[in-house]
């Protein structure tokens, strides 16, 4: 492919909201109350709509006549390049809301600075997805703040889930190859840049939720890579069943 | 005059009851046991779509039926809103769809097999569901009228939604339309037993005539559906499953089989394909919700607190 | 197909014992002990075993080129005509054996009347798996004994499990169109006169067990004619992952 | 002489050691620790491959896996009551599991991603298993020596039937070839790492030689291993992810790389890949287990006392 490092850093931003939002949706029916169902429901629906966006973006520069479905879908696991954070399962609120919040502080920092590129097509996705994530960040903090400074069941809980979690947020300021030609390129976003500011932003929620910020210096890696967890390939039988199970149909 | 006698001829007069208004407590109640049963039927139809929404086959449609089950809960909000009104807590709406007192639609009741059925749902239930519901937008007590605006708007859209399936279905590949003709033949029956028992066996309905929550019978709402539903069917290459089913030159109308009323019943009693899994999940998300709900209240006064020792 | 009937037939009980097997995979390793793992692990085994012989067996009849895994592996839902029952999730370990219980006692009555086919390969299959099904029957009576007449907590735990799976124990009983074509040929079994035996010696052991009989008289259906409830797609999505995401390969 | 002096010559003398015998102390909890941790390894073992169970891609395969990780329960128990002869109970050496004071073989720890792991589990993993235990099977102590061998056998058949798996991917579609060298290159270096630590950082190795707990060093070992492997990678046209690999004339052997020791501390004090996963999936099977556990004990008490009356 001519551009296959746009191509491949395009998918790394998609495949981090596809798997996101597909864990989301999962939840739906099945949360703690009416409106954090549809709240996020919602938070699915941006995230699969941005989603979207960067799948026909990257089927245009494919060229070779996949389609957006196709490329969100059909790929093997090995070829999806989202970061471990956001495989991991619904466990419970506290998980989803922990890896909401890990992810959401990351994803508008990142936008924030995707919206300066200097391709078109991306910079006008960060800027029609920041005021969503934007909204999503503000859920997900002021749902670590309710649950780290709710009960103590709940803070016992919070704080269980943002240890367990914490070992996959090194993994987003890792730089893929294509990462580093595209920043190069004046394309892509220099993410090395943003990880400090990430971590005094989450540790500050993190007080402010009266949670303890974690101090283990062992992380996790290999999504960016292909190399999933064992959660994923679950996800993606789910995902992929009817494109497998009924190839080459419109629905 | 008598209170209640003023307030029947404001009804007859086609004024707005309100919340604050004086109201007969079978008024009341008669009033929370429909609107409380419609929002259940809301937030139990999450459940037989939500089963679709990791496996929808494109984006697009994920993206739509994530946006409809959202509508759906938001419907589910404004008619426990629209019911709290009447001086019931959302708690006590709740417990009452877990000890199975309050009912639900029987429909959702029955499992989502293929993807054609996010197509039949949206396409027969929600059809059925319009066809019950229009006439609310001018039922008597307000809340429940102005909500009904609202959530028929929005269903009118998931039934074209739904038809929309179908029609790509029925367009697509063998596979696919013997999928819709399967989807068709498995929700036909049930989508009829939606608009109620025949008439006959009927309980309520001259009251609730009287005061707009029901203004046609149900076999005629069933007859109108059908009406409306066959040549939608036609359009699309779909035969409807019924060998009785022909035009009725005389009535304007189609006659149609047998209803299997013995199905409906245990359905309804609680023995449907899906009943125990429908109320375990809405009684397992609530339980597992329970500390999570506890620690927003918990936070909420303690932020609470914090604001009285402030302003000290 | 010629003898489309008896392809039929077959596929009815193997998939019974294909989906069992499956269910019964996933425990492997989670279960409440090490020899409750190795002997479920051993159920899962004999059935999948039992269930390679049928397909090879439906494969030949077909006779369209497709294999023992394509059948096994390549179906839609519908397609499938396992009963209700089998299909089933591991809910816990009470559910796990109610729903081994209700299905081993059936299935032994059944194959011993199998052995007596017209059919060659039938009678074999059956006369290799009834020595085997004698087992599962022995295991998980003495589990439904054992749980039902254990502490208060396992006995409401097994008698919870069974009125939930009563609903489908009926439809074992319903006869399709292959099974009566088959009857009249001499090939199948006539599973109409087993099922007050079935009940019999079912509420025996319950009884032996302390636990009560569900008297309940409405009966779920519908997988004999491939309508399935709502956990079959997802276990389908796992069962066939590798083939529909890899086809026609060998492994 | 004194009973340590005796016992010394007997090991000497290649007599066995049986669980009634007179042992030092150390030697019985140094056996407890190697067998129990070996004991504990078969059984997280289970949870790499079963996560390929339910996905296996044919029945043929399915049922050898589910065989396969069957045996591996079948190890775990005879390695487990092997250990128990030394006086500790099942249930002590669980606790010792959950709490994570036990370690299990850091292998373990890697995630399966790929249905090429589960050739690559059964050719790497339970080739380098083998090559560390042959040699107890001539061990002292009679029982450990006893399982080994049995485990030895199935061992390494498992290691043929996952060498067959990748035979057949390496002849198979350039898919099946690409995942094949995948997996290979994941599953080489912790593989290498299994051995052990270099000689220079391994501790007990001296009186673990003098006992026969251990007959060759991790180097040696690891040297074998990749001697043996390098062919059998040649042989099937994949090649091992090292750049430094290179016959030794010299030596009558491979060269290779450096190994990454940090990742191997890493995995080894729990933070690996699935370090987390393995244990939760544990604790997890024991805790919801225990209701089980606890009807079978109060059904067996009361058959107990039946039979007990019945007597009277």
């Amino acid at each position: 492919m001519k551009n296959d490092n746009l191509y491949k850093y395009i998918l790394g931003i998609a495949d981090n909201s596809l798997i996101l939002g597909q864990r989301l949706g999962e939840l739906c029916g099945h949360g703690p109350s009416l409106e954090t169902d549809i709240a996020c429901t919602n938070l699915s629906l941006d995230l699969l709509g941005q989603v979207r966006s960067y799948y026909q973006y990257a089927a245009k520069i494919a060229g070779d006549g996949r389609s957006e479905d196709d490329i969100a879908m059909l790929r093997k696991e090995r070829d999806y390049l989202n970061v471990l954070l956001v495989e991991q399962p619904n466990t419970d609120f506290a998980y989803c809301m922990g890896r909401q919040f890990l992810f959401d502080v990351y994803h508008f920092m990142f936008l924030n600075e995707l919206q300066k590129s200097t391709d078109f097509t991306l910079s006008a996705i960060a800027i029609k997805s920041i005021k969503e994530v934007s909204y999503h960040q503000r859920f997900s903090s002021d749902w670590i703040k309710r649950l780290g400074d709710g009960t103590e069941e709940s803070h016992l809980k919070m704080q269980t889930a943002i240890d367990d979690l914490w070992t996959y947020t090194d993994e987003l300021f890792h730089q893929t190859d294509a990462d580093k030609a595209m920043v190069t390129e004046g394309i892509g976003v220099d993410i090395t840049k943003l990880k400090s500011a990430y971590y005094q932003k989450v540790s500050d929620i993190l007080e402010e939720a009266t949670l303890k910020v974690p101090e283990s210096k062992y992380f996790q890696k290999g999504g960016k890579q292909g190399i999933h967890t064992e959660h994923m390939g679950f996800l993606l039988a789910e995902l992929q069943y009817m494109q497998r199970a009924y190839p080459n149909m419109e629905w | 005059r008598s209170l209640e006698e003023q307030f029947e001829a404001r009804i007859v007069r086609d004024e707005k009851i309100e919340a604050k208004d004086w109201m007969p407590e079978k008024y009341r109640k008669t009033h929370i046991r429909q609107m409380s049963q419609h929002a259940h039927s809301e937030i139990v139809g999450m459940l037989p779509e939500g089963n679709w929404i990791t496996r929808a086959p494109s984006l697009r449609r994920k993206v739509a039926l994530l946006a409809k089950v959202q509508d759906e809960a938001g419907h589910g909000l404004y008619l426990y809103s629209a019911c709290e009104t009447l001086g019931i807590s959302r708690d006590e709406l709740y417990e009452q769809l877990h000890s199975g007192k309050a009912k639900y639609s029987s429909i959702f009741n029955y499992p989502t097999v293929t993807w054609a059925d996010m197509g039949a749902v949206g396409w027969l239930v929600d059809g059925a569901a319009i066809i019950n519901q229009v006439p609310l937008c001018n039922t008597s007590y307000g809340p429940y009228a102005r909500a009904m605006v609202r959530v028929c708007k929005e269903e009118s859209f998931h039934q074209r939604q739904g038809y929309e399936i179908m029609i790509k279905l029925t367009n697509g590949t063998p596979e696919q339309k013997e999928m819709a003709q399967d989807a068709l033949n498995r929700w036909w029956w049930p989508s009829l037993m939606m608009l109620g028992p025949t008439d006959a066996e009927s309980i309520h309905t001259e009251q609730s005539m009287k005061w707009k929550l029901k203004r046609k019978s149900n076999d005629d709402l069933r007859q109108q559906f059908i009406d409306q539903t066959v040549p939608q069917a036609e359009l699309i290459g779909l035969t409807i499953p019924d060998p009785d089913l022909k035009w009725n030159e005389e009535r304007g109308s189609y006659d149609f089989g047998e209803i299997d009323w013995e199905e409906f019943w245990q359905v309804v009693k609680g023995h449907g394909p899906c009943n125990k899994e429908r109320m375990k999940a809405r009684v397992g998300a609530w339980e597992r919700g329970e500390w999570v709900r506890d620690a927003a209240m918990a936070h909420a006064e303690k932020q609470q607190e914090r604001k009285e020792k402030q302003a000290v």
